[in-house]
């Protein structure tokens, strides 16, 4: 029995448990149980001693290890976030139809889907068979569409049904090219493996590979939120609550990028990089381009952040595209991004909770009304685009780099005219917020509390990403220099 | 040494260049006019008595007179006389010669607000834009007498025109003199750009700024602005006199006569010319800073 | 074999063509058995084929049928499908995808021989109708069945291609998709009794549409 | 080397401090004075040890980060330019302490930014390492965006901050794309590994205007100087003083660093610096004309003062290029000892602006008046300082532009076209501009302190307390004091600093140009003293029956009011109607039609030109154009579908049905 195994089996076993389970705090410690568990499991694969070997299912290279660390870290913290915060109860849960009963528990719901939601993305994440990673991105889609539907109201609502619609639509597209790439494959190979394939890469036929990437490309870039299939990500992480969104941001959307990368080698492998690039390159300049369209004007920023969500998407991808040194910019940016987008998620959660409303014309004043989110508020805006010293500054302008370096000046003075153009639209939201109104508003007169805990997340995930700058462990910086070796870039 | 007493020479005769310029002008009006000696005996009049300032002044007020004494006659320890030496002399004096008169400038202007009366901040704010206009110009026509002498010092530069750069650059030189004698004109208010002797009409521009002032400070004030006048007509006389003379008397004969009949000219153009419009008094004093640009323009083509 | 195909493509015209509800439920599940049958003659009576067949017939043929009929029966929408394109106009744009799929299958035959082409043509076209459903098809139940109609040919190019991914693997794409479209049913159900309607054009609720043009930022 | 990160650590620690000290009154401001004096002082120890060393103390400091090593590198440019952060840090932290005294905010945070911002400022200065400039750099506009939003009640203040911000990450934008062309054409981040040798003249020029671009911003040049007039009133006064002394410096300094040594296209870069430092002087100056609020006028005499610089410095390329050495070496000089000066005598403004604001709680100019019998300490610094910036002898701005204008008079001397239409340039523009200073600075300082108020109702004046005096007073000598120590900052850090950049000037022309500065301030100094010895003479001696409880001369005129004073617009007016095309101004006014005279309303907004006619047009049509295409996410799941189908056709057209 492989160790690997645990990752996903354990929060299964914890979601059916979950179910089990009556008392909301005793789900609420078996969350936070198999995080930790999880979390120990995670950074033990890190240890260079502990060495996995792979068997025709799941794999624990680099690429795995670095997307598993994402997922891990950012659920350790909403396990924690979840323990100290308290979402409201959805008002209308008893007014669910009759004939679905288990539907009507809600907290029951939430906690069981929130463990099978980390089973499924640690299947994505460690699978080395393209049909099992396929089943676990479903699976992703499928236990998270009752997290987002968790708050039952009309919007919720239709956002759930959204994301559910479109991204199932999107993965069945992916598994149709999953087919034309077996399709690829030499008669009699068997191994369906990105391992496998990219070492008999010169045996598989081309064509055939170039149509498979198309599918996959269009299936998982709808769930990794590329535009033009972004469509569905600003719905569902606007309507959901502040930590489904994070996972959702933070951790779901790179499983989806895995997918792509994961065939992205095989086409690497197969001296088809060029064709890959060109594409990748346009997919991440649109991305950056729609985000930084719907960024300006928002007045919702719970959905700012879901459109900064797709602008980041935009930046990995295009760091595919332009290759060498991007490479590992991009790697670093996954992760750098997980954290940062998570802690921000979390600290709108805050911020939601003190207002009642996701507008920003609402939630003004946190200066003083909300100091210790306020802040942490700001500091996740400067994180998330990019300033200096976070480490996405370094990820970020390694990545204008290597652009310069492989002459695409158009394309660096693009990235860099819409990274701006991001920064400007999400600056001018975040002034509005942090300072204060111009006219008195009845909010004056609440006096708002904040829970100090709630708070503490959000700061230990930025923490994260100012410390990368300056300090990196050292299996830390090998995993993520292997993982950028694996996908043909070059690292610093 | 001898500068400094060619220096003295002019400081003393400073307030005779005002009684000159109205004798003209009493002359063609077809008056007997004041005594040439009048200003002398204003200021002597003005010394003997008490000042009076209003409530509303600060130490500018008093403070004021005094700078603008002290910049202007410290002003003439830079400028050339009848030796075309100065008593002091450095590369680029020029600009601390500018900048002394911007000082004057500022303490009038600011003594002007002091006294919070619409009249005396009208005056200062006219002086100020003059003189911002009057820079320039100044400096352009300078330019091109650096570059005709190729000397950086106000003692260098007149000792270097010469009647033989006059035939050199005859036309040039004419036109530094024409753009030079318009700041003239403008720096010390006048005709056709102010009227002196006016107090209470709207043209005013010098005279409406001292208007709160009296005794003591009214008179240095009186003697500062012949000063300024003398000072500015001494640099013209230097540069349309070229000629040196062995003789330190013969010198400062000559340029006292040429100070003099300087003082005739404007008299005569004050009593021919009438007050210009105050909204064309920009568009001369841009023509005039041309007129250096031009004159340099020559003289780089015939190079 | 090739007659399945050609069943099932004509199932999509019909699709396309109907206007009755129950009628597009039945011809779904009919495809769900098609399928079943269509594996155990594309891969021979082993007994991991028969298990996928099996499988796959009860689930998509009956199962799923069953579940959005209920759902269909419990809601108070209209029996009709409200369509955006009139349904000669769907059934000519379907002549239309089924050209663009055999086209496509041309290109890619050129590149190794195919299992089986008129199937692959077929199995694009189920794709394409699927797609086209979800486009054009207001409620969310048709959207639902157009869905599974897309599911259904994503599994027949699979069949078509002979691509054999292992079973374990198969059957768990096979109870995925399961899930999928039981999730749907079930929030139908939620939607009709939130909205009180299944129509999903006025599901719009959530946008970024700025009405006034050239506002200025303050 | 130590030192310096001893002055950061202790500087950072400071603010640490005082964030934390809670709601003490005293302790976050005595931290922050505390932790900027010694700072500075170790900073001067530094600077001073450097250039008395002569260039062998610069040292190296490494620091790892991800991106690798990155060095900071003390060099006479850097030890120069930190040397008005570390006169004005603790001089501003003491002017903060009583400024702030009277909000009732908590002032912690506004201390550890404060900090934040002096330490950033530092660090930028001896950044040796693209990567630590630019987190430098951030931070520095961080903390100054959270200092300018202190008054975030305003929406004035809000969008000053957002502009302030937006300006300067589009500038930042810029500058990465700057650097990492440098860095990926090197493959190193080390700024000693880059050069523009082995490039073309014209991709040299690009490279050069992504920098303008980027560093031009934060210095205030012409057309990018926007944001200024915005942030800096927003911003406290003491900040105030340290964004416009220091913080737009460090876009000179970047543009100084990467440009003015290097000789590949330097003629261009010269011109361009030349006429553009003109166009932003006059326009700026134009601008600060028109302006109606204090500190806007500072603001705009900031872009002003940053033109002048750059006039400086593109003569001195110029001429280097022509093999001018001397006048080369009289402009840079005149150029780096105008970035001290200007630094010193601008946070004096600011500083008497902050004044105001402490004591009658208003800037507008046509309110204000006769506030020097009030706060009198205030209203003399002010006008000193007024002094200093007209270039007026014997305070320190004078020293500088007397470099610069002698530049441009010996430049004339070996002329031939190009060095005449250049040294015209300098010259003239130099004159109008200081003339159009001298405008502006005795209407500000004039109106605002000098005659009676302007309003109906007399303010009421708050006193100041004793440390905004006593930083003000400060100043005020700094402003004599560095005019008298200019010789010998020149023959100490001259030689040095020429030969940063690029021109090895022989020692005996530093030398001469010492023993000029020395002549001109015995000169303007003993000026000084003439004055004061017949004003005490005059007041001891001879005023005897003078009097002074008279009312001003009213002309005849019965009731006299203060209103009828000449108010600050009429002041400016004459000037301003000869440049009337050049600033935005917006008269609000219906025309009366009535036969009898009824209530009218005239209002004036002053807005800034090149905002008007440059900046904002492109924004605002691509505004319009864009915004329709926002209905792509109308929330239609059918067409969300379509999406989806047609990138997945589209793109199978393109890969795969073309090829």
């Amino acid at each position: 029995m492989n160790i690997l195994y645990l990752l996903p089996g354990l929060p299964f076993v914890f979601g059916i448990a979950s179910f089990l389970v009556s008392a909301e705090a005793t789900r609420r410690l078996l969350l936070i149980i198999s995080a930790v568990i999880h979390l120990i499991l995670t950074l033990s694969l890190f240890m260079p001693e502990v060495v996995v070997e792979p068997d025709s299912w799941l794999i624990a290279d680099a690429l795995s290890r670095l997307f598993l660390l994402c997922v891990s870290l950012l659920f350790m913290a909403l396990a924690f976030y979840h323990q100290f915060s308290s979402e409201q109860t959805p008002g209308n849960a008893n007014a669910m139809p009759q004939k679905m009963q288990f539907f009507r528990q809600p907290e029951k719901v939430f906690a069981a889907s929130l463990q099978f939601f980390l089973a499924a993305m640690s299947l994505a994440v460690l699978s080395r068979h393209f049909g099992l990673q396929w089943i676990g991105i479903e699976a992703t889609t499928l236990a998270s569409t009752p997290l987002i539907y968790y708050k039952r109201s009309r919007h919720s609502l239709e956002a759930a049904w959204k994301y559910l619609v479109i991204c199932s639509v999107g993965i069945s597209l992916a598994l149709l090219g999953l087919f034309f790439l077996a399709m690829a494959m030499p008669a009699g190979h068997h191994d369906f493996s990105s391992e496998s394939l990219s070492f008999y890469a010169t045996y598989l036929n081309p064509q055939w590979l170039k149509i498979a990437f198309l599918f996959i490309l269009v299936g998982y870039g709808t769930k990794m939120g590329l535009a033009p299939m972004h469509t569905w990500l600003p719905d569902a992480h606007g309507e959901a609550p502040a930590l489904v969104s994070a996972l959702l941001s933070g951790a779901l959307l790179n499983c989806a990028f895995l997918g792509i990368l994961r065939v992205f080698q095989v086409i690497q492998a197969a001296g088809l990089t060029i064709f890959a690039d060109e594409i990748f390159i346009v997919a991440g300049l649109l991305s950056m381009a729609t985000a930084s369209l719907f960024i300006f004007h928002q007045s919702d920023y719970k959905r700012m952040l879901a459109y900064s969500s797709v602008e980041h998407m935009g930046i990995l991808i295009l760091g595919m595209g332009i290759g060498g040194l991007a490479i590992f910019a991009a790697m670093l940016h996954v992760v750098c991004h997980s954290v940062v987008k998570a802690g921000l998620f979390l600290c709108s959660g805050n911020i939601l909770k003190a207002f009642g409303s996701r507008k920003c014309d609402v939630a003004t004043d946190l200066k003083r009304r909300l100091p210790v989110n306020g802040a942490l508020w700001v500091t996740g805006f400067l994180a998330i685009t990019g300033a200096p010293p976070f480490a996405t500054f370094l990820s970020e302008f390694l990545l204008l780099k290597a652009a310069l370096d492989s002459n695409k000046m158009l394309v660096a003075f693009l990235y860099v005219l819409l990274l701006s153009a991001v920064f400007v639209g999400m600056l001018g939201i975040v002034i509005k917020m942090y300072s204060a109104p111009s006219q008195q508003s009845e909010l004056d007169k609440i006096a708002f509390k904040e829970e100090i805990f709630t708070a503490v997340p959000a700061a230990f995930l930025f923490a994260i990403a100012l410390l990368l700058t300056f300090y990196a462990p050292d299996s830390f910086m090998a995993v993520l220099k292997d993982a950028t070796t694996s996908l043909g870039g070059k690292t610093l | 040494m001898k500068n400094m007493i060619f220096m003295l020479f002019v400081l003393l005769l400073a307030p005779i260049m005002p009684g000159i310029i109205n004798k003209v002008k009493a002359f063609f009006a077809g008056k007997k006019g004041l005594p040439v000696m009048q200003l002398y005996f204003d200021i002597f009049r003005l010394l003997r008595k008490k000042s009076n300032y209003s409530k509303t002044t600060t130490w500018l007020t008093r403070i004021a007179p005094h700078s603008v004494f002290a910049a202007t006659v410290f002003l003439c320890l830079l400028i050339p006389f009848a030796g075309k030496e100065s008593v002091v002399s450095f590369n680029a004096d020029f600009i601390l010669a500018v900048y002394l008169l911007a000082l004057v400038r500022f303490f009038l202007i600011m003594a002007a607000i002091d006294a919070g009366s619409s009249f005396e901040g009208m005056g200062a704010s006219r002086e100020a834009f003059y003189g911002a206009l009057a820079e320039p110009a100044f400096f352009s026509g300078l330019l091109a007498l650096i570059f005709a002498t190729g000397n950086l010092g106000f003692s260098d530069v007149f000792n270097g025109v010469t009647p033989s750069l006059w035939l050199q650059y005859p036309a040039p030189l004419a036109l530094v003199v024409c753009c030079w004698f318009i700041v003239l004109l403008v720096e010390n208010s006048r005709i056709p750009f102010d009227d002196p002797n006016t107090h209470l009409e709207l043209t005013m521009i010098h005279e409406v700024m001292i208007l709160d002032y009296s005794g003591k400070d009214l008179a240095m004030l009186e003697y500062s602005a012949a000063l300024k006048l003398t000072v500015f007509a001494s640099l013209l006389v230097n540069l349309l006199l070229p000629w040196q003379f062995a003789s330190s008397l013969m010198a400062a004969a000559v340029f006292t006569f040429g100070l003099l009949l300087l003082a005739v000219v404007i008299g005569v153009i004050e009593s021919t010319f009438a007050r210009l419009r105050l909204i064309q008094i920009p568009k001369v004093l841009l023509g005039s800073g041309a007129l250096g640009i031009i004159a340099l323009v020559i003289m780089l083509s015939g190079k | 074999m090739n007659n399945i195909a050609a069943m099932l493509a004509l199932s999509c015209l019909f699709f396309l063509g109907s206007g009755r509800l129950r009628l597009s439920i039945r011809m779904a599940s009919f495809q769900g058995v098609l399928l079943g049958i269509l594996a155990l003659v594309a891969g021979g009576l082993k007994p991991s084929i028969i298990v996928l067949a099996v499988s796959s017939i009860v689930l998509k043929g009956i199962l799923l049928p069953w579940l959005l009929r209920r759902a269909m029966n419990s809601t108070c929408a209209r029996r009709e499908i409200e369509p955006f394109v009139s349904f000669s106009a769907s059934v000519l744009s379907g002549l239309a995808l089924l050209a663009l799929a055999q086209w496509l299958v041309n290109r890619t035959e050129l590149l190794t021989p195919i299992f089986s082409p008129v199937m692959l043509t077929s199995a694009y076209f189920m794709v394409f109708t699927g797609l086209f459903i979800l486009v054009t098809r207001k409620k969310a139940i048709t959207q639902t069945l157009g869905f599974l109609v897309m599911e259904n040919g994503v599994y027949c190019a699979g069949l078509s291609l002979g691509s054999e991914l292992s079973m374990l693997i198969e059957l768990g794409i096979l109870l995925d998709i399961f899930v999928g479209i039981f999730l749907m049913g079930i929030m139908i159900f939620h939607i009709d009794s939130e909205f009180e309607h299944i129509d999903t054009d006025k599901f719009n609720d959530l946008s970024d549409v700025i009405l006034q043009t050239g506002g200025e930022k303050e | 080397m130590d030192l310096f990160i001893y002055a950061i650590v202790i500087i950072v620690t400071g603010g640490f401090l005082s964030s934390l000290s809670g709601r003490n009154a005293i302790l976050p401001s005595v931290f922050a004075i505390g932790s900027n004096l010694f700072g500075a002082i170790l900073v001067f120890i530094l600077v001073f040890r450097h250039f008395a060393a002569d260039q062998s103390f610069a040292g190296n400091y490494d620091l790892f980060l991800l991106s690798g090593p990155v060095t900071f590198r003390i060099d006479s440019l850097s030890a120069f330019f930190m040397i008005p952060c570390a006169i004005l840090a603790p001089i501003g932290a003491l002017f903060g302490r009583g400024y702030l005294s009277h909000s009732k905010e908590r002032t912690n945070n506004h201390w550890f930014f404060y900090n934040l911002l002096v330490a950033s400022m530092l660090s930028l200065f001896v950044a040796g390492n693209a990567i630590l400039f630019l987190i430098s750099w951030e931070f520095m506009t961080v903390a100054a965006f959270m200092l300018t939003l202190h008054d975030d009640r305003l929406s004035s203040s809000k969008n000053a901050a957002w502009l302030f911000f937006a300006a300067s990450h589009l500038s930042t934008g810029f500058l990465f794309l700057f650097f990492a062309f440098l860095a990926s054409k090197s493959g190193s981040f080390d700024f000693n590994s880059f050069s523009y040798t082995g490039l073309g003249s014209r991709s040299v020029l690009i490279l050069f205007l992504l920098s303008l671009t980027g560093f031009g911003t934060k210095a205030g040049f012409f057309p990018f100087h926007v944001w200024l007039p915005e942030a800096h009133p927003a911003a406290p006064s003491h900040v105030s003083a340290l964004m416009s002394g220091v913080m737009i410096k460090t876009g000179i300094y970047g543009l100084v660093r990467f440009w003015v040594p290097t000789s590949s296209v330097s003629e261009m870069i010269g011109w361009i610096f030349l006429v553009g430092g003109l166009i932003s002087g006059l326009f700026a100056i134009i601008n600060a004309l028109a302006c109606d609020e204090i500190k806007k006028v500072l603001a705009y005499s900031s872009v002003e003062n940053a033109g002048i610089i750059f006039m400086a410095l593109g003569a001195g390329m110029l001429a280097r290029e022509w093999q001018m050495p001397t006048v080369s070496a009289f402009a840079f000089i005149g150029a780096l000892l105008h970035v001290l000066n200007h630094a010193i005598f601008k946070g004096l403004l600011f500083m008497g602006a902050g004044s105001l604001l402490f004591a009658c709680d208003t800037g507008k100019l046509d309110r204000l008046g006769g506030l020097m019998k009030r706060i009198p300490v205030a209203g003399t610094c002010f006008v000193i300082a007024s002094m200093a910036i007209s270039a007026l002898p014997p305070f320190n701005g004078f020293i500088s532009e007397f470099l610069i204008f002698s530049a441009g008079l010996r430049s004339i001397v070996s002329a031939s076209q190009s060095v005449a239409f250049m040294s015209v340039i300098l010259l003239c523009g130099l004159a109008l501009i200081g003339g159009l200073v001298l405008i502006c600075f005795t209407r500000i300082a004039g109106l605002v302190f000098l005659g009676e108020t302007r309003s109906r109702e007399v303010p009421e004046v708050v006193a100041l307390p004793a440390g905004m005096k006593w930083s003000m007073i400060i100043l005020a000598l700094f402003c004599l004091g560095a005019a008298l120590a200019s010789p010998w900052i020149v023959s100490l850090s001259a030689e040095s600093l020429l030969s940063r950049l690029s021109l090895s000037e022989q020692a005996s022309e530093l030398d001469s140009i010492s023993r000029l500065l020395l002549k001109v301030n015995l000169f303007s100094l003993s000026l000084l003293v003439t004055v004061m010895i017949f004003y005490l003479i005059r007041k001891k001696v001879f005023s005897g029956g003078d009097r002074s409880d008279l009312p001003t001369w009213d002309c005849g005129f019965a009731k006299p009011d203060n209103r009828m004073q000449y108010s600050a617009s009429s002041f400016s007016r004459p000037a301003l109607e000869l440049f009337s095309g050049v600033k935005a101004q917006e008269v609000k006014f219906s025309e009366i039609k009535a036969y009898y005279p009824v209530k009218e309303r005239l209002k004036v907004e002053q807005g800034d030109g090149a905002m008007k006619y440059i900046i904002s047009p492109p924004i605002r049509w691509l505004d319009r154009l864009l915004l329709p295409l926002r209905a792509l996410q109308h929330g239609r799941l059918h067409s969300y579908i379509a999406y989806l189908a047609i990138t997945l056709l589209a793109l199978l057209i393109w890969k795969v049905g073309l090829s």
